[in-house]
């Protein structure tokens, strides 16, 4: 099982980081440039947790009544956990600066925002 | 005594699963919105109420009781809020329910 | 034991996933989110069980708790909307 | 029997993220990705990972939700089809995917003990743990103690973030008391249901928060959840009975306090351990035993965490609504 699967969620990392990177280049409105960009940032946090997992493990949380237990690595677990806190502040900054071009140019696409400026 | 607890929460596993997926079947199949309500109401309140008291079960006597126990009355506060939340909010968007709309391109999104 | 249980719940998370996708109206997919969610408090719950780490349970709790707050920000989003259209409406 | 799940549902997250980024209508985008983070959390539980689950969970499904249709009140909800490069996208997309596949067949297996990462410091970290800091959470342990100077360092990220929110979005104070309370800032005081379900909750939310607060040592849990959960709780309050009751009852100077305050703790704390002769953010000096001195540290690192994060989310929440009152 995990011979054959054990790559899977690495691949799901690939898939989830592309269809991220994907929406911050093609897409042109800025709110769902933002939504691809946290997108490809929870890409990176699975990458990361699933390195922390040990077969037969358990949450690094010491427990004394069962001798000798695995734990699984709590270092991946540290980085991520303040990662998701930190991302949700950087991407309300991010969608408060959408507010304020929407409120200068009335649009959030970027292209037509672009346009503006040239003219 | 373990063994009877062991078959009772089974059977309120399987009861329950079975209402849990008879309600997600409902959230796929039925026609619009309003009805759709319903089968969803039913995974989050009789669905819910099955599956936890398995746990109940299981778990033993002390603050892991309490913790399901909590976990089933907040859910049971919060999904009936939530259900007259949204129910409020479609109707204020003007979602039409199916036999009150004259015609079904006229339903509003 | 728990895995009919887990099994039961993650069949209809996929099919509320479904409805959430079809649609067609956004109030479908606000209804798919939050029995998603609370299909995923069951889950966490059972697993938690499942795991024999029951101290785990608080991660359930808090769905539990707050799962509810996005649809309740949805009907003020909608209010605000009904609001200003009715504003726009009179003005004109 | 679990990594199946973890599979079934990884393969369920994929279908989600291609659903958000097809969806035309942002409202609906929006709400895929709450079904998003709520997978992600589960996929994140079931890898072993409840400290991290549970902050997903605390942020995810009422912070993230709220201030997305926060944002989205004020810009356009509909998506112009795209004329972005879409075939110049695709092909990069499609090259750099092939460069992270071809990388990840270097990767240990999943659940391989003997892995790269399991050889480094994380044995050490969780040998040592109980010996010197003695807390039975070893992610709080390095989280708060270890890797204190990380976390500081996060800390002031979101300090930052939470500055920049209040300068980009910040409302004229005339503008802001001029007006009448129009009903925008009501909120939802008429719905009775929500209303009485809400007052009950609130207090719950909060003593909750408390409580994966300062059990944070002992059980999943610590700072930045907690930051999290008291902040949702404290939204729910506003959601109910409009921004203008809530300022009154957490007032916007308690917030700036909050976040200040909080981030001057940590430093605090550091600055102690070195005025009395250990290094900066060494808790050990803190008491003659350095176990204890290593409890109290952690303890106050974690508080100013968890009051700088939930006065940065609150402050961000008000800051997006008091943006759509004026307009």
């Amino acid at each position: 099982m995990i011979e054959v699967f054990g790559l899977f969620n690495y691949w799901v990392f690939a898939a989830l980081l592309m269809t991220g990177l994907y929406t911050v280049i093609a897409k042109t409105n800025l709110v769902k440039k933002m939504i691809g960009l946290a997108m490809f940032q929870s890409a990176v946090f699975l990458l990361y947790i699933t390195m922390d997992k040990v077969e037969g493990g358990t949450a690094p949380i010491l427990r004394n009544d069962v001798p000798g237990q695995i734990y699984s690595n709590p270092l991946p677990q540290v980085l991520i956990l303040t990662a998701i806190v930190v991302g949700i502040a950087t991407l309300a900054l991010g969608l408060s600066i959408v507010v304020r071009i929407h409120e200068a140019y009335g649009t959030i696409e970027e292209d037509e925002a672009a346009k503006m400026d040239r003219e | 005594m373990s063994l009877v607890l062991d078959s009772a929460s089974f059977v309120l596993f399987v009861i329950g699963g079975a209402f849990i997926f008879t309600g997600g079947l409902g959230v796929l199949r039925m026609p619009d919105l309003y009805t759709r309500m319903h089968p969803a109401g039913i995974t989050d309140t009789t669905g819910t109420i099955l599956v936890l008291a398995g746990c109940l079960l299981q778990a033993d006597l002390g603050l892991v009781t309490v913790k399901l126990a909590a976990i089933l009355v907040f859910l049971l506060l919060t999904a009936p809020t939530a259900a007259y939340a949204l129910a409020n909010a479609a109707r204020l968007a003007g979602v039409v329910p199916l036999r009150a709309a004259p015609r079904r391109e006229d339903a509003a999104r | 034991m728990y895995y009919v249980a887990s099994i039961a719940i993650l069949v209809t998370m996929a099919l509320a996933l479904a409805r959430a996708l079809l649609g067609p109206t956004g109030y479908d997919r606000v209804l798919a989110v939050n029995m998603f969610g609370t299909k995923t408090v069951l889950l966490l719950s059972v697993i938690a069980l499942l795991y024999g780490r029951a101290d785990f349970l608080d991660l359930a709790l808090a769905y539990a708790l707050i799962n509810f707050i996005g649809v309740l920000a949805v009907l003020k989003f909608v209010q605000q909307h009904a609001l200003r259209h009715f504003k726009t409406n009179k003005e004109a | 029997m679990t990594t199946v799940f973890g599979i079934f549902l990884l393969t369920l997250l994929l279908v989600t993220a291609i659903g958000i980024v097809r969806a035309k209508d942002l409202f609906v985008a929006v709400m895929l990705s709450g079904i998003y983070s709520l997978q992600i959390a589960a996929v994140f539980f079931i890898l072993d990972a409840a400290d991290v689950a549970l902050t997903e969970a605390a942020v995810g499904a009422g912070v993230a939700a709220v201030l997305m249709l926060g944002a989205l009140a004020l810009v356009t909800r509909e998506e112009r089809p795209a004329t972005g490069p879409r075939r110049l996208a695709l092909a990069v997309v499609a090259l750099t995917a092939l460069l992270v596949v071809y990388a990840t067949f270097d990767q240990p297996r999943l659940g391989d003990p003997g892995a790269p990462v399991h050889q480094h410091v994380a044995p050490w970290y969780l040998a040592e743990t109980a010996r010197l800091i003695d807390v039975p959470n070893v992610v709080t342990a390095i989280l708060a103690s270890f890797r204190g100077y990380d976390t500081l360092g996060e800390l002031f990220v979101i300090f930052t973030a939470g500055i920049g929110v209040m300068f980009v979005l910040a409302v004229p104070r005339d503008a802001r008391n001029g007006e009448e309370p129009s009903i925008d800032s009501a909120g939802l005081r008429h719905h009775l249901i929500p209303r009485v379900v809400g007052r009950l909750l609130v207090p719950f939310i909060v003593l909750f928060g408390l409580y994966v607060q300062f059990h944070g040592d002992y059980g999943p849990g610590g700072g930045f959840q907690a930051g999290a959960l008291i902040a949702t709780g404290l939204i729910l309050h506003a959601l109910i009975e409009g921004e203008r009751a809530a300022l009154r009852v957490v007032h916007r100077n308690v917030l700036l306090g909050l976040i200040a305050g909080g981030a001057l703790l940590y430093t605090g704390v550091g600055i102690a351990g070195m005025l009395l002769g250990g290094r900066f953010l060494d808790y050990s000096v803190l008491r003659a035993d350095p176990v204890a001195g290593q409890h109290l540290g952690i303890l106050l690192v974690e508080l100013g965490v968890g009051m700088t994060v939930t006065g940065v989310l609150l402050t961000i929440f008000h800051a997006f609504a008091a943006r759509a009152s004026v307009r």
